[in-house]
């Protein structure tokens, strides 16, 4: 086994290691947790980097490991899940320092940075996932790391909520389950090809199959919040910024959307979904939610349910990138799949600092809050024209490609106008925000407001993150077309899936 | 070098626009202006620079068309940049007006000089959303009308992205110059005629333009009906392929619509008591013509090069003259009851009317002569409609001045830099045209007497009152939709989820009844039944 | 005519059988085991009648050693469901 | 006497005698002894790993007339995953027990479970297993009734009644069986054996004790009292070995000895009782307000789960599909041992500690012990069906034989049985995430914590990881299926 085939379980490790050794140390040892944390994300990190110059040059990263009679243990690196690897690994890096800052002096640290560690590994098990079944664990795992952060306040809040997530979540868990199974029944082991699996194997039922991509697609919506099955995220949201931050960002959202994008590229094969006619159908799932979202958004006055609807919202761009055929769609879905990420988090970033630093929950409390924390505002700002797809924030890319791949098939015509629905309401609900935050006066004394200390608005692990990101969101945009951007990764996906 | 000089245009005033966040180095906030103005001399016709790398890959250029809007944009973003940076007022002087500030004509200058649809988008973007800033006062009025503002920039800018993806996707390149007519698709003009005639203020999509001009502060609004309205104008020449056959229609269209613009702005604007309404309605009167104008050169594309070229002209003397009439009105407030800054104001007017030896006229004159046939009558309602809206301007803000005092220097509000204002009169007088290019026409002459005479005869109603009421109030139409109140409901009922009900309520009874009751009888019978059922299957079930 | 091996088996059957309903109608724990019993000697009486293997031949000791070790264990477990009982009663009496 | 069959049930039996007589050091004659008797059952793998299923005649005396000891793989990973149970349960037990009075009375009956599950597991003939299920039976009651309160002698009297029941109609069976084929063996039994009444009937007697006796839903009424009431090592064997040891034996007869006599419609019908079972245990479990009560009633509904192969295993054609689904039984089976016993051991030491088990109360639990916490979650994965571990690929070839054989009806219930279990598992978990201290002081890694570690570990991760090879195990040395 050379460094290469290696590379997918030291990347699987770097956190996993670390994440069990946090549970064994002491609530006190502060220190030592927050070394192994970052020791964690940077190595991982630096594997990553080896694995991007591998997967670029086509170098054969696999490794295998038998479970049992046609079920294996498969992970690998092709060019998308090294775009979502590495979204969650820089991601991961800058949510553990804002979580450092964010859980200072709380109980159960040990608990939730355990946890934290674990959620991520899940999250680049699936990304390195080199099969259904893999992927199938990894999607069960992930959902079994993010219950105890949901549930981590022990409010009867939080853990109504997490029981609920977990109802959703493994509920489409099972339906998941049970497609992959069925898939593996008629089609032997499903692993991910470039082009379609399926798509090679012309005997196969195709009404069976299109039951099967029903169910996967039911099992992966509810991740990913497709519309009659995204009751969980806004209940999530009682989570701690932190988690609520990687949840919409990468972890479960992601993995849902994700999980989609893989069962149509790599599974069935774009063409033959859409000659099987499932196309249309996953489209209209996602354009309505893109809307419903968008216009559920629009009534919600706690800040993380605006933003959590607005997840619902965003994250069904790339299920509708998805659905249209075309390499320019598929760049746009792809791409989206980082763009939203890094925006998103970059928000519940900022939502997280003002409800920690000020106690502002509501959008309603937000009169002034630009000139309490510029730095902190401004991240947001960026993030919401990002959103809203204003040039050069990263949004307007996908958004972009979305449209040119609708422009590209004839019949994806529809999508436009979706598009543009969707934006303007993105602005309807997020421009008041901006307007109060930095137009308006603050008119009282703020909720509940931490005194000073240092030279910045709020410490500075807290302040940093939503800073970076947003930048990160401004220069993706901004250099899309520079080498090993993300939308240069999602053109080379697109190039190798057609 | 020359093509980082080109580069820095856009790019000095991003990031002056952080630099003057701060208290400290307001005062360099006109620096970027300067900058421009300089570049706008300095740097040679077909400059360009390309960066693959940068959004989708962008080509900026400096062409002739560039450099006059260069030049003049510069010019005022450089007298208003002057004033914000030593204004006292609460509105303007603070750090986030002045950063929006600065980025508003970060887009500006940065459409001005692309090469390619995508960095015209992104500066077209980055001003109409910047700009929401500079309207917005702490007044309820603003903050409405800086909402309208938005709405309707947003729409533009959709109507603008689906048409750069209908542009791109039948081109296959983002570069203004592979635009061609040939694949111009129908749906595409149609929605950069919508784009950018937001901007503009055709009729119909005006309601932003007077809502705004008189909420906002007025250094905002000199600046957003000079240089930044003129960009509507520049996206159309640099979008479309005129000259071309295949828009015909579209021509046709935009010169009704200019000359309802122009009909029904001239009139709002006579029916305004306030000065800055009047110059608002009087600026969809003017863009109704240079609509028009566009529409004619669309029509009739043999004409196409010589109408844009007096159309650029004209332009951009209106671009100078009305942002200079805006900031003296800004004087006037400042200032009230001075005698020196109600001469500069009727200064400029003239010009704008087109008395002789202007550059209004120099404008006319060259329009007249690429406008062939009935059409040139419109030119001739236009000169009219202009010499009855300025005389009604005129006439207030003299009533305004003659009202007030003169007030020796306030310290709240004195200006310093004010008769830095002066410096526009020549250039309103002049521009776009050499000093010594100026003539005299006896035909205009004449419609000026008559404008005169029309006017004293309407004078005497035209004045009465102060306020205008209803359907005339800056924003007409859009009075009446708020009227319908269509406003979304805040409050819909929480639908979902519906599913935690079914799973949370587990029932808290005792398994008593299960577990540790002793008769047997029950299950023992059930035993049974089910020892029977075994025996049947395996004896008679034999299927 | 029946033989006295099936006989005897039927017997067996039928004491079996009247225990078994013993043992599912009483509540009394001490008739449930005594219903026990009373199967369980159903049951041995059936393997006894296995064991039968006409007059000329001695029987079959197999279920003899069954019966006899089956025996041990009914009467274990009497033991020790009397030992449990007599323990309930203490408690319910305390 | 070199044969570690012989070992693995002569070590528990001595160890027993010798508690007995000397109870002053019973613990460390327990533990040593049953580590003893697993590295014996460990040998015993490795045997019949490398030179396939193994026979032992006691005293050379041949079969049909002597006693066989047999191991096949089945018995021998059974074997195994009963000894590692008992082992780290006897770990437990030793910190568990604080009452002298109670230890001595615990470790001869304990050490005597034992030896009657290995007997059990490696018995060749039937009235072999009938013995052995006796003595299991009348171990297992008294160890329920240890816990010396009302509701414990209850059960365990019901216990003990009902299970005499349930082995006299095995007897009745056996009787049978030996009236038509003069034979006990269960090899040769399986050579002889006919579709013809007596077997029918034969069989049908059997049966129904054995469902008495392994709880199959609606005769799993005696399960829950009894489970709930034992003390927490007692739970804990008897709801991973003691249930699974009968339903062990079913499996030998309906799928190995009389496969020729299962119709499909008494395959179809053991499975309608299984899914019953699935469905009603979750429900209860879900309804339950005791933790140990839940972990009973999950017990209840993981052996539905093994039922429901029956049908599947029988509906398959010969060959690899079949013997996929078998070792998935197997493998479900062994990762429910683990992951119940953990589950119990741990419900044991909540209530040591707050000195109750009421799930409404357990509010503050994952704070004062996160790592029962944790363990709790582990197993509740395991019998979720979640990966990693070993019931997520069990259930996965579940679904796969449930498509394969057209039975597709059971694949509604695996998933309700999934979510039930899933909600009854984060019921529990998500009160013990409540804030509140009602578990009193702070224990981390605790002595008894370990074992149930442990076993959790197995189900989760050593089952999940590495169920590779019981494939290869089961498939190739399995003494009937395929074999």
């Amino acid at each position: 086994m050379n460094l290469f085939n290696s590379l997918p379980l030291l990347i699987l490790l770097s956190s996993l290691l670390p994440g069990l050794a946090i549970f064994l140390l002491k609530e006190e040892s502060h220190g030592l947790r927050t070394l192994l944390n970052l020791l964690g994300a940077v190595t991982k990190l630096l594997f990553v980097a080896i694995m991007i110059w591998g997967v670029f040059h086509e170098r054969d990263i696999e490794m295998r490991w038998a479970l049992g009679p046609g079920l294996e243990l498969v992970l690998q690196a092709d060019a998308l899940s090294v775009l979502f690897v590495t979204l969650s690994t820089i991601l991961w890096l800058v949510t553990t320092i804002y979580a450092i800052g964010y859980l200072e002096n709380t109980p159960h640290r040990s608990r939730f940075f355990g946890f934290f560690s674990l959620c991520v590994t899940a999250t680049v098990g699936l990304a390195l996932s080199g099969n259904l079944f893999t992927f199938v664990i990894f999607y069960e795992l992930l959902t079994l790391a993010t219950y105890p952060l949901v549930a981590h306040k022990g409010s009867p809040m939080a853990v109504r909520g997490a029981r609920i997530y977990l109802a959703y979540t493994l509920g489409g868990g099972i339906l998941l389950l049970i497609g992959a199974v069925w898939l593996h029944t008629i089609a032997g082991p499903i692993e991910f090809t470039q082009g379609g699996l399926l798509s090679q194997l012309p005997h196969l039922d195709p009404n069976a199959l299109r039951w099967i991509f029903l169910l996967l697609i039911i099992g992966l919506g509810v991740k990913a919040a497709l519309f009659p099955l995204h009751g969980w995220l806004p209940q999530a949201m009682v989570a701690p910024a932190p988690v609520s931050a990687l949840l919409h960002a990468v972890a479960v959202v992601k993995a849902g959307a994700f999980g989609i994008v893989r069962v149509v590229y790599d599974v069935y094969g774009v063409e033959f979904s859409a000659s099987l006619n499932l196309l249309p159908f996953l489209g209209a799932m996602a354009a309505f939610t893109i809307i419903y979202g968008s216009v559920k958004a629009l009534s919600q006055d706690h800040l993380k349910r605006r933003l959590a609807y607005s997840t619902i919202s965003q994250v069904s761009y790339i299920a509708l990138g998805t659905a249209i055929v075309g390499p320019l769609a598929t760049i746009g879905g792809v791409v989206h799949l980082v763009h939203q990420g890094v925006m998103k988090i970059t928000l519940f970033f900022a939502a997280g600092n003002y409800a920690e630093n000020l106690g502002v929950h509501r959008v309603s409390e937000m009169d002034g809050i630009g000139k309490r924390m510029p730095a902190t505002t401004l991240a947001f700002s960026i993030a919401v024209l990002g959103m809203i797809g204003i040039p050069p924030v990263a949004g307007f890319i996908s958004k972009w490609y979305l449209g040119l791949g609708a422009l590209q098939t004839g019949d994806g015509i529809w999508v436009i106008p979706v598009l543009l629905i969707s934006s303007l309401l993105n602005a309807a609900y997020f421009l008041p925000i901006l307007y109060r935050a930095w137009f308006k006066r603050a008119v009282t004394a703020w909720p509940e407001e931490k005194p000073k200390t240092g030279r910045w608005e709020m410490p500075g692990a807290l302040m940093w993150p939503p800073v970076i990101t947003a930048s990160l969101a401004l220069i993706i945009g901004l250099f899309a077309a520079a080498p090993y951007s993300p939308l240069e990764w999602a053109s080379l996906i697109a190039e190798r899936e057609y | 070098m020359q093509a980082l000089l080109l580069t820095s245009i856009p790019l000095i005033p991003m990031l002056m626009a952080f630099i003057c966040l701060s208290d400290h180095w307001r005062r360099l906030l006109p620096l970027p202006a300067l900058f421009a103005l300089m570049m706008a001399f300095y740097v040679p016709i077909g400059t360009e620079v390309t960066i693959p790398w940068l959004l989708m890959g962008v080509s900026w250029q400096l062409d002739a068309v560039g450099q006059t809007f260069l030049l003049f944009s510069a010019v005022i973003w450089l007298i208003a940049g002057i004033y914000v940076a030593w204004h006292h007022d609460q509105n303007i002087n603070r750090p986030i007006y002045r950063c929006l500030f600065l980025l508003a004509m970060c887009g500006n200058l940065l459409l001005i000089i692309a090469a390619d649809l995508s960095s015209f988008y992104l500066g077209f973007a980055l001003m109409g959303l910047s700009s929401y800033g500079l309207i917005i006062k702490s007044s309820q009025l603003s903050r409405r009308a800086s909402r309208v503002y938005l709405a309707f920039t947003l729409v533009g800018e959709l109507a603008l992205f689906v048409a750069m993806l209908l542009i791109f996707s039948s081109n296959g390149s983002l570069l203004f110059s592979d635009i061609h007519a040939q694949n111009f698709s129908q749906t595409a003009a149609g929605l950069l005629l919508l784009g950018f005639g937001i901007k503009l203020a055709l009729p119909g999509l005006h309601p932003w333009l007077p809502l705004t001009y008189t909420a906002a502060p007025l250094i905002s609004v000199a600046v957003l009906s000079g240089p930044m309205m003129k960009a509507g104008l520049l996206g159309w020449l640099r979008f479309l392929p005129g000259g071309n056959a295949g828009l015909e229609n579209w021509g046709i269209l935009l010169m009704v619509l200019g000359f309802i613009g122009l009909v029904f702005g001239s009139l709002w604007a006579l029916l305004q008591k306030r000065p800055a309404a009047v110059l608002a309605y009087s600026s969809v009167a003017k863009m109704g013509l240079i609509s028009a104008l566009f529409g004619y050169g669309l029509a009739h594309p043999e004409h196409y090069a010589a109408v844009t070229a007096a159309l650029i002209l004209f332009a951009m003397h209106h671009l100078v003259v009305k942002a200079s009439l805006f900031l003296a009105l800004e004087n006037m407030r400042l200032q009230p009851g001075q005698l020196r800054w109600l001469m500069g104001a009727i200064v400029v007017a003239f010009s704008l009317i087109g008395l002789p030896f202007s550059a209004g006229l120099a404008a006319k004159l060259e329009l007249q002569e690429v406008v062939t046939g009935d059409f040139n009558k419109i030119l001739l309602v236009s000169g009219l409609t202009g010499i009855l809206m300025m005389g009604h301007f005129i006439i207030l803000i003299h009533r305004q001045w003659s009202k007030t005092r003169p007030q020796t220097a306030n310290v709240d509000t004195f200006i310093p830099v004010l008769p830095i204002w002066w410096l526009l009169v020549p250039v309103a007088w002049f521009a776009p045209f050499l000093p010594w290019a100026m003539n005299f026409d006896t035909k205009s002459l004449l419609i000026i007497i008559v404008g005169i005479f029309i006017l004293v005869g309407l004078q005497s109603f035209l004045s009465r009152g102060t306020r205008t009421s209803g359907l005339f109030r800056p924003g007409d139409v859009f009075h009446l939709i708020t009227r319908l109140r269509l406003t979304y409901p805040l409050h819909w009922k929480d639908l979902n989820p519906l599913l935690p009900s079914l799973i949370s309520p587990i029932a808290k009874q005792d398994n008593k009844t299960d577990s540790v009751s002793t008769s047997m009888l029950q299950p023992g019978l059930v035993w049974l039944v089910l020892l029977g059922l075994l025996l049947t299957s395996f004896l008679y079930l034999n299927f | 005519m029946i033989s006295e091996q099936l006989l005897f088996a039927l017997c067996g059957i039928g004491i079996f059988s009247i225990g078994l309903r013993a043992t599912l109608i009483h509540q009394q724990l001490l008739s449930r085991l005594l219903a026990l019993n009373v199967c369980g000697a159903g049951v041995f009486l059936i393997f006894i009648a296995i064991a039968y293997r006409g007059e000329t031949q001695i029987a079959d000791p197999v279920p003899h050693a069954l019966v006899l070790t089956g025996i041990v264990v009914a009467v274990s477990a009497m033991a020790m469901a009397l030992a449990l009982r007599h323990k309930l009663k203490d408690l319910n009496d305390e | 006497m070199n044969n570690p069959m012989v070992w693995v049930i002569m070590l528990p039996l001595l160890a027993s005698l010798i508690t007995l007589a000397w109870p002053r050091r019973a613990h460390w004659i327990g533990l040593l002894f049953s580590v003893i008797t697993l590295a014996f059952s460990m040998v015993l793998v490795y045997q019949v790993f490398n030179g396939g299923p193994q026979t032992h005649e006691l005293g050379n005396w041949n079969a049909g007339l002597g006693i066989a000891l047999r191991a096949d793989a089945l018995s021998a990973s059974l074997l195994v995953m009963a000894m590692l149970v008992f082992t780290a349960t006897t770990f437990y037990a030793d910190a568990y027990f604080s009452d002298v009075n109670k230890r001595m009375r615990f470790w001869p009956l304990w050490l005597m479970l034992s030896t009657a599950i290995n007997a059990l597991l490696l018995s060749g003939d039937l009235f072999n297993l009938y013995v052995t299920l006796e003595l299991l039976g009348l171990s297992a009651v008294a160890l329920t009734a240890l816990s010396d309160n009302r509701a414990a002698l209850q059960a365990s009297i019901r216990y003990l009644s009902i299970g005499l029941l349930g082995s006299l109609v095995f007897l009745a069976g056996v009787a049978l069986i030996y009236t038509g084929y003069g034979i006990l063996d269960l090899e040769l039994l399986a050579q002889r054996i006919q579709a013809e009444p007596l077997a029918q009937v034969a069989l049908t007697l059997m049966s129904a004790g054995l469902i008495i006796k392994s709880a199959l839903f609606p005769m799993h009424f005696w399960l829950p009292a009894a489970h709930a009431s034992a003390p927490a090592p007692v739970s804990a064997a008897l709801s991973a070995l003691v249930v699974k040891v009968s339903l062990y034996i079913i499996l030998r007869l309906w799928i190995d000895v009389f496969d020729v006599v299962i119709t499909p419609a008494s395959a179809l019908l053991i499975g309608i009782l299984g899914a019953a079972a699935v469905i009603w245990g979750s429900w209860q479990a879900l309804r339950a307000e005791r933790l140990k009560l839940l972990a009973a009633y999950s017990t209840v509904a993981q052996l539905g789960y093994l039922f429901i192969f029956i049908p599947l295993i029988t509906g398959l054609p010969e060959g690899q599909l079949r013997e996929t689904a078998f070792t998935a039984l197997v493998l479900l089976a062994l990762t429910h041992g683990f992951a119940k016993s953990a589950l119990f051991l741990s419900a044991g030491v909540v209530q040591h500690r707050a000195g109750h088990d009421r799930i409404a109360d357990l509010a503050g639990t994952s704070r004062a012990l996160p790592l029962t916490t944790f363990i709790i979650a582990l197993s509740g994965v395991a019998l979720i069906g979640l990966p990693p571990s070993g019931s997520f690929i069990a259930k996965w070839q579940l679904l796969a034989a449930s498509i394969h054989s057209a039975q597709w009806w059971w694949i509604p219930v695996v998933a309700t049985g999934s979510i039930l279990a899933a909600a009854y598992t984060f019921r529990v978990l998500g009160h013990a995430f409540g804030p509140g201290d009602s578990a009193g002081k702070v224990l981390n890694w605790g002595r008894e914590e370990i074992p149930a570690l442990t076993l959790a570990l197995f189900a989760t991760v050593v089952l999940g990881l590495g169920s590779a090879g019981l494939w290869d195990f089961i498939s190739n040395n399995s003494q009937f299926i395929g074999g």
